[in-house]
């Protein structure tokens, strides 16, 4: 059904054909993968081009859709329920019902709409250098394309089952992108892994469906003509105050399970850094900005089922805060120990997510959903800045201690992005994380959830910190390794070694580039720049780096705040009028929006207040619960700027000491220190994870090994996965083996035997003597004769 | 009436008859029995047409009789064309087939 | 129950073509192989043309009546009549049953399996197409009785005279358990015919008056059919005829009896057993669900446990009987609706997977698991194929599978009244469980097939290239349907839903669906 | 009865007509015996063609008298009855009798036989059947039993010299006449009971009630045809008598004379001891049972192809038994019987075919062995297809006739909705899984295996056996594919007089 505002006198609705036509956006780059595959190797650029135009192509679509929504937002008061650009076709019927696909169009989708095709688009142009003369180049922007086209997809989805279309697309083409190299078991272990973990959380989102599905669908149908996978109907539904707690509670746990999987959250957190295996320019779209906010947005798409499912705000405790807290600080805390600097990245994202996670949990939507929005800018640069090191600067080699250091003198441009994105990653004043994580740690504490409001400074503490000494690592000290002008092919991180074997095929990130490049790079082995096609991309974003935070700067007062205007949805009691006509492929049903009515709002520290989300509607619904704002204190904001400068000073004189000076102290610390090896110097760190590992995750996951924290963190899952597959298929070859091919067939061949058998005891009688026979024939009648004549008598 | 003496005499022939078949290994005095058990329906039917008044008993037993000639006629070739391909008419050696 | 009877004369001339077919092809020489392969496949072909014929002349309006119905005289004496049509229901696998034998013929065309004799095999497929046609359009008992068991012997002989090393044994496992069950599923028909007053074998009648029937009687005659239809399923714990069936049958010989045969059983559910029987249905459903879930967990085991490629995916479909079983027990609209879908989506991915498994022995010679590695790099093409089925199969929104899994473990949260609603519950949840446990060993599958390096024996220069080539002519035209159906349905399931929905609901009707 | 025999003679009625069949065989008969006198060895070929045309000329007054609409004719104040039943059994006889004629002709190219007096028995057996379908009196219906009995004892030991068919004439011979000796003891009685031999009468006489002696009659008397139809444990004979016997001959015994042994069955219980069901149809319950299951066991063990099908018949004959286990009761005497008379001519039909190709088969491979049929279809694949064809019918699997023949039966059984039927149907249903199991062996030596020998030379079909295999073929076929045909037979085979009625 085509659900759109008529114009009434309260609310004036400007729309536009953007506006209307949103669900092309995710065609554009469907359309652009097919003509990859098919024609994609015989055009000039292999392909890419097609893949780089939909992107623009989307880009250009999703920005004027935004452009129009903002008219649309402006054209009203402040307070009016801005209706969502709806559309909707019959997708499939089923017990009478047909359920639709089509767009679900407001500020949160477009926001994120912006977001992905801008950054798809630069990681596109990107690629093109970065993977120059690679093999499968054209799959690569193949796989590319199609999980773009997911990522839009979900975005726009109108109802949770093309949520879910997106939502596997996406895991199928990191499965793809992730194992690009699959020659090496490495790779494609690490991409099944990806796929298998975030498919063990899909479980959650198809129960989580089915439960609310039924209990929403009928109150749905009869209230506002769609059906109980509709976005909306959802949403209005859970605020309704019909919907029945067991319910509603069961389906927003079942979902959020759903997206720890997806956003690797704590405890399904550890395919992440495994699957940095895949290219940079995957890790930098799929595992920084894309794929992985795609569980917190689904929980920011359906906020009302988990506000009222997990009664955030109801108590100063919630899953959702736990699980993203918790996960903030493990994150963090095991960024200190990898000397793989695309792994320190995972982490800082999965940290990052964690903080998303926490926000929306305690009720900071807006800021959860700004800070995806700044966060996909820094983390992608930082992404793309590593991938730069290492296809100029350090020999495709993402090792920090080998192959990196001292490398700002090099690589000037990447250097000033990377320090850029970092300082906005560390939320340091006027960057763009400052604004959206201060954000998230300020409203946290303000609604209530103290414990995690410090959770969130320590772990901003903890980014500084790890970050700083990243930063050391790479640009600072003297070059080490490769960026020393060293060839050596051994030991790239946890690169394979058979990936120099005569034939071409390659376990390493970008070697089939490093060979395209002819060996001109071989003769002068020395770090320097990169290409353009390389840096653009990384100027680009560190500028919005800098400059995306001021979208929505709460300190500068109300008329910064235009993130909140425009996506932020009102909170309002919203009367829907209107005859719901035969759901057919285009039946339209109008929903007339009148006045809010029933109670006067209650005017509150300047804030326009409604009930929705406190208590049900009289009359009407709504399709967002009222949430708080947290007023802006520079007291508290120098407060966390203060943790992280601190962080920032602590790591970096730590570093200095261990790094350069060498300090006995410290040094004889890890020559004492053997359980970590070489690699972990850092004490309080690995003291700290030691402690952490044992209580949490061994613990808590019950699964007994501990050989070290960032050993067992990789083992964990692993083990659990492997565990439960060897175990599994133990259990699967016993079953097979005895019930499967002993009972049944026994029992089948038996029967069989037991026939012949009887013949052969049956074949005395068939002696061949004739008087045997006759004393056979008579003894019968006799018999026969006999119980005649004793029954009848 | 003596009915029931004439029964029982073809009872005990029946018997005898019988036994002869499954007691004897010799060809011939099997079909000996073979005749003594048809005797003994003739008795019977005899006896009970006669208890009836009926003619039918008497014609059930002629043809019983004609047909017991052609019968044994067939048998007795069938036993000399054993004897002349074995030189026995023992039954007993006769198991080429079974099982 | 009123039927729409224009061109009635279609699905008969749809149904027996093949067997004019047969006809010709037995006056051809047995050694001029190309003759008796192109008048088959043009058979086929004419077949598959009446069918698209009666795809353009179905009143889609109406898919929920009888179409193209045809009565005509055939055992009076018996009360059973040549009575057929198809409904909204019957529609998707009539056609599918055609279109699967013509593209399996053209992949036969360079693929007649060891011991040759092409004209036999050809001639087998037809009268195998027959009996599948047949049973779909059935509507008297009788009627689709014969049809049902018309396909046991054309597919005994392709089992055990084309099939592999143990293919005797498979063969007669096959035959005896199918036929054990269809022995039990005639009693049941009998003691069905006789419990509504001996008129007629019509199903429309006996849906008429077999509710009637004392819910006890009901309950035994329903266990009958269920034990006919579950061995053909299959449904665990009569699956073990299975594995072997797959694995020693030519390739052929699996694919259409992935696509079709299995359809046979579940579709006697849907079109006899539930709506004749409503009561028993409602008696029986939890065990059915039991049972189904089972199958889910039980054949993802089994899938762990193979190192035989075609074993795996012969096991795999125990696990997707085991998902439209659960659809069905659920007696729900949703369910069936699913369980539907799932039949056709089954047909089209694991058909393929069967294909490919065919491939790649003739490639390889071997299916073993371990011995296979680095696909992708000997035959791209065959690898990425291979990895999309995969997919399919795990039931990847966007692709067929998903719209027969997801909807049944959807409709299992709610069943029908009067059945426990926590059990089905339960159900769901394991149901879902069972997705991941397909991810696992499709996925395991494939890393370990396609991915990584090709093992020793068969990497480039030790003999084995000119076996080794990627994906011919023939295999493109037959492979290429199947691949663009699933995509198609996949991205547009209405075009199937629409058509089921409304013939589902008219099947429900005794449970207020 | 007393007063019409004490009366004056009055010349019987006789409606050539309705005996046209029995007239035409005893002149064919008399013609061939005097042809085999007067003709030289040169000329002896002439008697196949009047033999068959014999067999053929029979049917045709078959035909015109079920075409004529005037009921059931009955003659000999009710002792010799045309009716439909009579007629469809006849015609039955008389084209069973044309294929083995088909089949004989063919197998006399082996030399050492005396066609003449071969045709002649031949004939009188079948004209015996032909008797016995009509006849409804106890002398008639001995009468007729020895009539086609003691040709095919004769038949049986065909081949003087050779051992084995001695053995089986002289088995077949001594238990045949032991069994009719019993039996007549039985008919004794029940002349005794019912001062009558007449089966109406008798079945008045009986009436329902129940003593030991009347129970005894009708046991001896059901027992002595048990014996006809290989009921087990009244099969001993079948075994040795079918392997021992010509093929052609085996082919005989196994279709005609156990049918003929059915029909005197059915006629004796339905129109003779209607009443008694009490005693019967326990009687038939266990005989069915039991002559399903071993003959099934028996023939599992079998390596030797005829000795298997003797057990398959025996087998078959259990599944023909299982409507009469209920047909005493009200309502499915009808069903029971048509089932009976349809079984009877799929089996017929279907049995005639598989000896016809054994005979093809073992005429190449010289051997009677189930091996020997190894890898026929690579050879010759026709032949294999066919019997593919026979024994899947056998089987019962649709669409073949075989399954119609089953199909009826079970329906009976069902019909009577006891217990007790559903139990025999169970017992049924598994046996006819279990017999697949060797129907099943050798299509598997057929299609699977290699052929033993390694000789693949086709094999000769002679025309005369072509067309037996062509017309049997065809009759599996289209009996299964459109029963209503035969079923209709069946459904007119009103068996006037049964049931009283």
């Amino acid at each position: 059904m085509l659900v759109q505002a008529t114009e009434t006198a309260e609310t004036v609705l400007t729309s536009g054909w953007f506006l209307d036509h949103a669900y092309i956006i995710p065609l554009i780059p469907a359309v652009a993968f097919f003509l990859i595959i098919f024609f994609g190797k015989r055009m000039p650029m292999k392909g890419s081009e097609f893949g780089i135009a939909s992107m623009v192509g989307a880009l250009v679509f999703s920005g004027g859709a935004a452009y129009q929504w903002i008219q649309r937002v402006n054209g009203v008061s402040e307070e009016a329920f801005v209706e969502p650009v709806i559309k909707s076709w019959t997708w499939w019927q089923n017990g009478g019902f047909s359920f639709g696909i089509g767009q679900h169009i407001d500020g949160l989708s477009l926001t994120i709409l912006v977001v992905v095709a801008f950054i798809s688009t630069l990681v596109q142009i990107y690629s093109t250098e970065y993977l120059h003369g690679d093999r499968r180049y054209t799959h690569f922007f193949a796989s590319l394309t199609l999980f773009s086209a997911g990522m839009l997809n979900m975005v726009v989805a109108e109802n949770m089952i093309q949520l879910i279309l997106g939502w596997e697309i996406m895991g199928l083409c990191s499965f793809m992108l992730i194992g690009h190299w699959w020659e090496d078991g490495a790779n494609s272990r690490a991409a099944l892994k990806a796929f298998f973990t975030t498919r063990t959380g899909d479980i959650g989102l198809l129960v989580g469906t089915s439960v609310l599905f039924f209990a929403a669908n009928d109150w749905t149908q009869k209230n506002l003509g769609v059906s109980g996978f509709s976005i909306r109907g959802l949403s209005a539904w859970a605020l309704s105050g019909t919907a029945g707690q067991a319910a509603i509670t069961v389906g927003a746990v079942a979902l959020f399970i759903a997206c720890i999987g997806k956003s690797g959250q704590f405890p399904l957190h550890t395919w992440l850094p495994d699957a940095m295996a895949g290219p940079t320019p995957v890790s930098s779209l799929l595992h920084s900005s894309t794929m992985v906010v795609a569980g917190v947005f689904l929980v920011a798409r359906v906020y009302p089922v988990f506000f009222e499912g997990m009664n955030i705000l109801g108590t100063n405790v919630n899953f959702i805060v736990v699980i993203g807290g918790v996960t903030i600080v493990i994150a963090a805390a095991l960024a200190f120990v990898q000397t793989d600097i695309k792994k320190v990245l995972a982490y800082s994202t999965v940290s990052q997510l964690g903080y998303m996670m926490m926000g929306l949990g305690a009720g900071a939507w807006l800021p959860a959903v700004f800070h995806i929005f700044t966060h996909a800018f820094f983390k992608a640069c930082l992404f793309l800045a590593a991938g730069s090191i290492s296809h100029s600067a350090s020999h495709h080699s993402f090792d920090m201690k080998k192959d990196m250091g001292g490398l700002r003198k090099f690589m000037p441009i990447t250097f000033t992005t990377w320090i850029i994105s970092t300082l906005a990653l560390c939320g340091v004043f006027p960057f763009s994380g400052f604004f959206s994580k201060d954000e998230i740690i300020d409203n946290v504490g303000y609604s209530g959830y103290s414990l995690f409001m410090v959770i969130g400074l320590v772990g901003a503490f903890l980014t500084a910190a790890y970050m700083t000494r990243a930063t050391y690592l790479t640009f600072f000290g003297s070059p080490r390794g490769a960026a020393a002008g060293e060839h050596h092919d051994e030991g790239h991180g946890h690169d394979a070694h058979d990936s120099h074997d005569a034939h071409d095929a390659h376990g390493h990130d970008a070697h089939d580039a490093h060979d395209s490049h002819g060996h001109d790079d071989h003769a002068s082995h020395g770090p320097r720049e990169s290409g353009p096609l390389i840096t653009i991309p990384l100027i680009i974003l560190a500028t919005l780096a800098i400059g995306s935070g001021l979208l929505n700067a709460v300190p500068f007062g109300e008329n910064w705040e235009n993130l909140k205007k425009w996506v932020e949805p009102r909170a309002e009691v919203v009367n829907v009028t209107g005859v719901k006509e035969p759901s057919g492929s285009h039946g339209e049903s109008r929903f007339v929006l009148t006045a809010p009515s029933g109670v006067v709002a209650a005017e509150e520290g300047g804030h326009h207040k409604s009930d929705c989300g406190k208590k049900a509607p009289e009359s009407g619904v709504c399709y967002a619960p009222q949430l708080n704002h947290a007023p802006f204190k520079w007291s508290k904001a120098a407060l966390s700027l203060g943790i992280v400068f601190a962080g920032m000073i602590i790591s970096w004189l730590l570093c200095v000491q261990l790094y350069t000076r060498k300090n006995k102290a410290l040094v004889g610390l890890t020559q004492r220190n053997k359980v970590l090896g070489a690699g972990y110097a850092f004490l309080a760190n690995k003291y700290y994870l030691d402690h952490l590992y044992e209580k949490v995750i061994v613990r808590s996951i019950a699964y007994p090994i501990s050989r070290g924290a960032y050993w067992i963190n990789q083992n964990v899952l692993d083990g659990i996965v492997n565990g439960a597959g060897i175990g599994s298929r133990k259990i699967a070859g016993w079953v097979y083996r005895n019930v499967d091919q002993r009972v049944v067939d026994g029992a089948v061949n038996g029967a069989g035997n037991a026939a012949q058998g009887a013949g052969g005891a049956l074949q005395p009688v068939q002696s061949g003597k004739v008087n045997q026979y006759g004393a056979l024939l008579f003894g019968a009648a006799a018999i026969g004769a006999l119980v005649l004549v004793i029954i009848n008598t | 009436m003596l009915v029931n003496q004439f029964l029982m005499l073809g009872a005990i022939l029946f018997c005898i008859g019988v036994y002869g078949v499954i007691a004897r290994k010799n060809a011939v005095l099997v079909l000996m029995s073979i005749e003594l058990i048809l005797n003994s329906v003739n008795i019977n039917l005899l006896a009970f047409s006669l208890r009836n008044g009926s003619t039918d008993g008497h014609t059930f037993a002629l043809y019983i009789i004609a047909v017991a000639a052609a019968e044994v006629g067939v048998g007795l070739a069938m036993v000399l064309l054993m004897y002349r391909n074995r030189r026995s008419v023992g039954l007993d050696e006769l198991s080429e087939m079974k099982g | 129950m009123e039927v729409l009877s224009d061109h009635n004369w279609v699905l008969t001339v749809g149904t027996f073509l093949p067997l004019v077919g047969v006809l010709i092809m037995l006056f051809i020489p047995k050694t001029d192989e190309v003759l008796s392969k192109s008048v088959a496949i043009a058979t086929a072909a004419a077949t598959l043309a009446v069918g698209i014929f009666t795809l353009i002349q179905f009143n889609y309006d109406h898919a929920d009546k009888m179409q193209f119905a045809a009565d005509a005289e055939w055992i009076s004496v018996i009360k059973s009549s040549y009575l057929i049509g198809i409904d909204g229901i019957s529609l998707p696998l009539y056609f599918l049953s055609m279109v699967i034998t013509l593209l399996v013929m053209i992949y036969s065309w360079n693929h007649v399996p060891s011991p040759g004799n092409a004209k036999a095999f050809f001639i087998l497929m037809l009268v195998l197409q027959t009996g599948m046609a047949g049973t779909f359009i059935a509507r008297d008992l009788i009627l689709f009785f014969v049809f049902f068991e018309l396909v046991l012997l054309p597919m005994y002989f392709m089992i055990g005279v084309w099939g592999g090393e143990n293919r005797q044994y498979a063969s007669l496992k096959f035959f005896l358990y199918t036929m054990f069950g269809s022995a039990l599923m005639l009693v049941a028909f009998l003691a069905l015919f006789f419990k509504t007053g001996a008129e007629s074998f019509s199903i429309p009648y006996l849906i008429e008056n077999g509710a009637g029937i004392a819910k006890n009687t009901q309950i035994w005659i329903f266990a009958g059919m269920f034990v006919g239809f579950a061995v053909k399923v299959p449904m665990f714990p009569f699956h073990t005829w299975l594995p072997d069936a797959h694995t020693q049958a030519p390739t052929q010989g699996s694919v259409i009896l992935a696509a079709i045969l299995l359809k046979l059983g579940t579709y006697g559910f849907v079109r006899i057993a539930i709506p004749i029987l409503p009561a028993a249905a409602k008696e029986w459903a939890p065990w059915i669900g039991l049972l189904a879930v089972i199958g889910i967990i039980y054949g993802a085991l089994g899938c762990l446990a193979q190192t035989d490629m075609k074993r795996l995916i012969a096991f795999s479909s125990v696990a997707h009987m085991g998902y439209v079983m659960l659809g069905i027990s659920t007696l729900t609209d949703f369910g069936l609706n699913a369980a539907m879908f799932g039949m056709v989506a089954h047909g089209l991915i694991t058909g393929m997977l069967f294909f490919i498994a065919g491939s790649v022995k003739e490639r390889y010679h071997t299916l073993e698991i371990k011995r296979l590695s680095g696909m992708l790099v000997q035959m791209p093409k065959l690898g990425w194929i291979l990895g999309f089925s995969a997919m399919a199969s795990l039931g990847l929104p966007g692709l067929a599978g998903f719209w027969g899994e997801f909807p049944a473990i959807l409709s299992a949260y709610q069943p029908a009244e009067g059945l426990p609603v926590e059990t089905f519950r339960t159900y769901m949840v394991i149901a879902a469980i069972g997705t991941v446990f397909a991810a696992a060993y499709l996925l395991w599958l494939y890393q370990r097939t396609a991915f990584g390096e090709p093992t020793a024996e068969f990497a480039a220069g030790h003999g084995h290239d000119e076996d080794i080539h990627d994906v011919n002519k023939f295999e493109w035209i037959a492979w290429t349907p199947l691949l663009i159906a699933i995509v198609v349905f996949g991205v547009y399931p209405q075009l199937m839903f629409k058509v089921l929905d409304p013939a589902v609901g008219v099947t429900l009707k005794a449970f207020g669906g | 009865m007393l007063s019409t025999s004490a009366a004056a003679w009055t010349t019987p009625v006789v409606d050539y007509h309705a005996l046209a069949p029995e007239i035409i065989l005893a002149g064919g008969i008399v013609l061939l015996l005097l042809l085999d006198l007067f003709i030289s060895e040169s000329k002896k070929w002439i008697l196949t063609p009047v033999a068959s045309f014999t067999a053929l000329g029979a049917f045709i007054p078959v035909l015109t008298l079920a075409l004529s609409d005037e009921g059931a004719r009955s003659m000999f104040d009710g002792r010799y009855m045309v009716d439909d039943f009579s007629l469809v059994l006849k015609g039955l006889f008389l084209l069973a009798g044309y294929v083995v004629i088909l089949l004989t002709s063919d197998h006399l190219r082996e030399g050492d036989y005396y066609q003449g007096e071969y045709w002649f028995l031949l004939l009188s057996s079948i004209l015996g059947m032909v008797m016995m379908a009509s006849s409804r009196d106890l002398i008639s219906i001995f009468v007729a039993l020895e009539f086609l009995s003691i040709p095919a004892y004769m038949m049986a030991a065909w081949r003087k010299r050779d051992l084995k068919s001695n053995e089986a004439g002289i088995k077949y011979y001594l238990l045949g006449v032991f069994a009719s000796a019993i039996m007549l003891y039985g008919m004794s009685l029940l002349y005794g009971i019912a001062d009558s031999t007449l089966l109406v009468d008798i079945g008045k006489q009986l009436g329902e009630d129940v003593t030991a002696i009347r129970a005894v009659a009708v046991l001896f008397v059901v027992i002595g045809f048990a014996f006809k139809v290989s009921a087990v444990p009244f099969h001993t004979w079948a075994p040795d008598v079918y392997q021992g016997a010509p093929t052609p001959v085996t082919a005989f015994l196994s279709v005609a004379s156990k049918a003929a042994g059915f029909v005197a069955l059915v006629t004796v219980v339905y129109v003779g001891f209607p009443g008694s069901h009490e005693v019967w149809q326990p009687v038939f319950w266990i005989l069915s049972a039991l002559t399903m299951t071993v003959g099934n066991v028996m023939a599992l063990k079998q390596t030797n192809i005829v000795r298997m099908l003797a057990y398959s018949s025996v087998a078959q004959g259990g599944f023909i038994l299982m409507p009469l286990a209920v047909a005493g009761i009200d309502g499915v005497a009808n069903s029971a019987l048509r089932a009976v008379v349809t079984y009877l001519l799929v089996y017929a039909a279907t049995n005639l075919g598989v000896f016809a190709v054994v005979m093809v088969v073992s005429r190449k491979t010289r051997s009677g062995e189930i091996s020997s049929f190894g890898g026929l279809f690579s050879y010759a694949p026709g032949v294999a297809s066919l019997m593919t064809i026979f024994l899947a019918s056998l089987a019962g699997i649709p669409p073949l006739g075989g399954w119609f023949g089953k199909f009826a039966a079970f329906q009976s059984l069902v019909s009577a909705g006891n217990n007790w039927a559903y139990a025999l149907a169970v017992i049924g249903g598994v046996n006819s899984v279990v017999a697949f199991g060797y129907y099943g062996n050798i299509m598997r030596e057929m299609w699977m295996k290699p052929v033993p020998d390694g000789d693949t030379a086709p094999v000769k079909i002679h025309s005369s056996l072509g067309v037996a295999l062509g017309i049997t073929g065809l009759a599996t076929l289209v009996l299964g594919v459109f029963p209503g045909l035969v079923i209709h037979f069946g459904d007119i085979a009103g068996l006037a007089g049964a049931f009283g009625n």
